[in-house]
């Protein structure tokens, strides 16, 4: 079977990451949690040491060697991270932050200040992770805008029958590119096409589709996106916010501080040069140079190759699931593979989640259970929580075999 | 797994599928409370009849995690005919066997031939996350006996 | 000589430096530069190393082991914090932030909005960081408050003459602990004690300070207090808010998020518990942990040899600037040293900061040349920039005398 | 530090410490522009005096670091009698000469002998955060060249 090979293949790549030699040298360990947060390949560690050994000064302003030397390894993240999801100015486009949910709140706020009166409509969905819904919330309560929800249907899609009534009402849509939850692939592309011709902007929360898909923010059509490193092999603490040169010239500053100002006086202060405008005090320069190279090691694999492989693994996992648990396990989102990333959210019949996550936790198998910072999505399920599987490059057959045994195991324990 | 551990595993499966002190009560002097875990929305709602300052009766509805559930029947059979100050002396003993999270400290040890059954939760001490699952229904206890109080 | 003699034994701390070692294999390398970042010592490194590679999930909610594993190392770290600072309630009193001026801007923001109007006053002073000073700005375009700073003196030291006149309009006194550019030990203690005598709330700037000092919020009095991890051994993207629970308790949220919460509803949401309720997204975990190391680190050296340490270094300086230069060099900030932190400013005759910069990087030589993120202070200077040079407990007398040497150089090629 | 580089920064220290062109100018067909340098606070104000699409006269005042005062100097010397479109040439060619953090792409190489004795101030390539030194002159006189073409 070519699926199998391919994942065999890239499962090869599962060497690179220390964590799995490390744990398994003492307990068996399979990792199917890389949608809350994903492993580290030892590239990645090494060029932060290196950093710290050889290269850690301050960036920006510093005259001295070692400070240009950080500055330059500062900046070539941010290109490299504009390039790797086709931007088309990387040098002024990236806006780098500590997560994904700062790039989101830094949206809302900047752009929203400027866009929106009383009167306005934001756009969201009943999808949303609460990093796409609570911001606006945040400054609905300053500005008083009203915020309306695109729903899903029971297959986990988008409904979009009054799109058009809704977008002409609306003046910003913020849309997630992948549910962190239901796994499903949102129509970012059509969705943007239809947004502009309502002269709509488009916030799109790319927290779980960058890392597993091929991204050119050009073919999507978005205005804005937000990424996370963590979630992509770089380190915590940082992530990024892209937008369109123009849309960033006319946000407003969010965090006040130095690096961000180009004059401050005791009457006021004038804001500096996008992107420096946006990103007061001392960035995550150490976690920058490690994204750096998580991009190269994403690049190397090959971004296709990595869809590919989640692709077999969720259709792998989804039938082994259904042909070993049958009726006694139900999987939310899209049935069609091709409608979905490698994220299973799935209820095991009278069983807790967390019950499930704990038994599983027995066999070495890792996933989360909980509401996933999806509330309303949740509220709409049906369910309070949802145990969670996800898939990544270095995960493979065995994982989702050791899955099912464990999910066999916790239903018997609650049953038997 | 050791032979505690098994031990322990079986009164918690043991109260989760047969849960005690299952259902409603009603009357004047009764205080009912609702509880409501925000990690996995989980609830429960907790009625006592207190008489004499002796919990006379209690019982117990809602749904949750084995820990949750099973925690909740094991305080039903503690604190049923106990004191007031009893009662505060039994779920002040079992926060203390399992609070790591909200103290600085290292938890107090606690003797579990005073504690009984309960000692069965005492392995969730090593996941925090699961503390709130397990103290659920106790906080719910609190605010329904605080009520009492206050209608006195 | 005593203090040549502890000076030499801290020194000793510093092929706990790789950076130092692996530097000097290639050219001279004199740091003097921690006041905008220091260096890291192996142990702070070797912990994130050890996070990435045996401990990596992401925090909260996972129900796991390596979860669970994760968030005990990022709480242990928390509470570390709390504990080095003197907090009375470590585990709900430190907020984790990517730096110091996200710390400041979450408090101007979450504190700010509930305790001002139009008609309040804030004092801040003029020697203030612009962390300190455009979070302020930024909300005062929002709410329209009026802002009064404290000027100083000829020596750098804050005029508090009409002190309590201006405490009497104000609602919040913001201060740093210690500038970043004249060195001045602010009587932080005292104006707390004299602002909360008229109710005022106060926040400190920690910066620079507590890298360098025992630290106690409750001898200095101050309400809250920003830190920033890189300038005291950490890695860079952490840093933290303290504050007194019950400000805490009163504060907005400030960045909406998962973590945050407490439940959300799509028409609205209910912030979570202190500290959570203002940490949104996935935290700086691996961060945390380098800080935790960091922070043990610093208790093993000892906080009072480090500012002996300190102190001692940055009289030898004076005094051997002024030997060798005399009065072809000025030095900015009190003169009396116990009234002053390591961090030295000077202006060589008639060479231009970014030239003393540069040809002092040319011996190997690294200090920091601009308006340090202090615009008023350096017009108030009546200069448009400085040369800087600071020291920390890797630095010694080498460090010095290659700076002076390297200082006569500029000179004389410019003057030559 | 090689012989090349130790021309380099003779000819800047040269025109550091004896800038040329130094002053004022005035009359009906000088344009004046004030330049700023946000990171160090330093001004320059440049003079352009133009007749006949032709840079008869060019003055400048201000302070600065020995990067920004030379290259003002060595501008002064290079645009001196060049006619409009001449000195849009010289000033892209020092552009690309030293823009390094402008562009995605690695500067493109120049040819020294065209640029003559502005080369020396090539080796600011390596030090990006310099490069606003070594522009401001250039900036200030683009504005006002370009104010100069609206006025005509
Ligand atoms: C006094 C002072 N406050 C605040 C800051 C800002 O710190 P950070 O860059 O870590 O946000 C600094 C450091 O640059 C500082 O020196
Ligand atoms: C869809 C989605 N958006 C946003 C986020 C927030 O990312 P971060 O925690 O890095 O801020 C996540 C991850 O938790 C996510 O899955």
């Amino acid at each position: 079977m070519a699926g199998v090979e391919i994942t065999e293949q890239l499962s090869e790549l599962r060497k690179d990451f220390p964590i799995f030699a490390d744990i398994e040298a003492t307990r068996p360990f399979y990792y199917l949690d890389s949608a809350a947060s994903s492993q580290r390949p030892a590239v990645v560690i090494d060029t932060m040491n290196r950093y710290y050994r050889h290269s850690h000064a301050n960036v920006h302003r510093g005259v001295y060697g070692l400070a240009e030397e950080a500055t330059g390894i500062y900046e070539a993240a941010r290109r490299h991270l504009g390039r790797f999801i086709g931007a088309s100015d990387p040098v002024h486009e990236i806006v780098f932050t500590k997560n994904a949910t700062e790039a989101l709140n830094l949206v809302v706020q900047g752009l929203g200040r400027v866009l929106l009166t009383a009167d306005s409509h934001v756009l969201l969905t009943e999808m949303e992770h609460h990093a796409n819904l609570v911001p606006w919330m945040i400054l609905q309560e300053q500005l008083g805008f009203t915020i309306e929800y695109l729903p899903f249907d029971a297959e986990g899609l988008l409904v979009l029958d009054d799109l058009d009534a809704r977008l002409e009402r609306a003046s910003i849509l913020g849309v997630t590119l992948m549910s962190n939850v239901l796994g499903t692939l949102n129509p970012v592309a059509m969705l943007s096409e239809r947004a502009h011709a309502h002269g709509v902007v488009v916030v799109g929360d790319g927290a779980q589709f960058v890392p597993h898909f091929a991204t050119d923010v050009r073919e999507l059509g978005v205005d804005c996106l937000a990424i996370t490193g963590h979630k992509m092999l770089a380190p915590t603490g940082i992530g990024a916010l892209w937008a369109k040169a123009e849309i960033l010239e006319q946000m407003l500053p969010f965090l006040g501080g130095g690096e961000m100002i180009s004059d401050v006086r005791l009457d006021g202060f004038t804001a500096g040069e996008i992107p420096h405008k946006f990103e007061a005090g001392t960035p995550p320069i150490a976690e920058a140079a490690g994204w750096d190279a998580a991009l190269d090691y994403l690049e190397m694999v090959g971004m296709d190759a990595i869809s590919r492989h989640d692709r077999q693994l969720t259709t792998y996992a989804m039938r082994q699931m259904r042909e070993r648990l049958d009726d006694r396990i139900k999987i939310f989102g899209p049935q069609d593979v091709t409608k979905r990333g490698g994220v299973l959210s799935f209820e095991l019949a009278d069983v807790h989640p967390h019950d499930v996550a704990q038994v599983l936790d027995q066999h070495g198998v890792c996933v989360r259970a909980g509401h996933h910072c999806a509330k309303p999505l949740m509220r709409e399920l049906g369910v309070g929580a949802t145990a969670r599987a996800s898939f990544y490059l270095y995960n493979d057959e065995h994982d989702v075999d050791a899955l099912v045994d464990a999910l066999l195991d916790a239903y018997q324990l609650f049953h038997g | 797994m050791n032979d505690l551990d098994d031990l322990y595993r079986e009164i918690i499966l043991d109260h989760y599928k047969n849960p005690r002190n299952q259902g409603v009560l009603e009357g004047p002097t009764v205080h009912a409370e609702e509880g409501f875990n925000p990690l996995c929305g989980d609830e429960v709602k907790v009625y006592v009849q207190v008489e004499d300052g002796v919990v006379h009766d209690i019982k117990i509805t809602g749904q949750g995690c084995s820990i949750s559930r099973s925690s909740a029947s094991l305080m039903s059979q503690a604190v049923k005919g106990q004191s007031l100050d009893e009662v505060k002396a039994t779920v002040s003993r079992f926060k203390r066997m399992i609070a790591v999270e909200e103290t600085e400290d290292e938890p107090e040890p606690v003797d579990l031939r005073v504690i009984g059954e309960l000692a069965a939760l005492q392995g969730v001490v090593k996941f925090p996350v699961r503390i709130k699952c397990a103290t659920l229904a106790w906080n719910t206890l609190m605010l329904a006996l605080d009520e009492e109080s206050h209608s006195v």
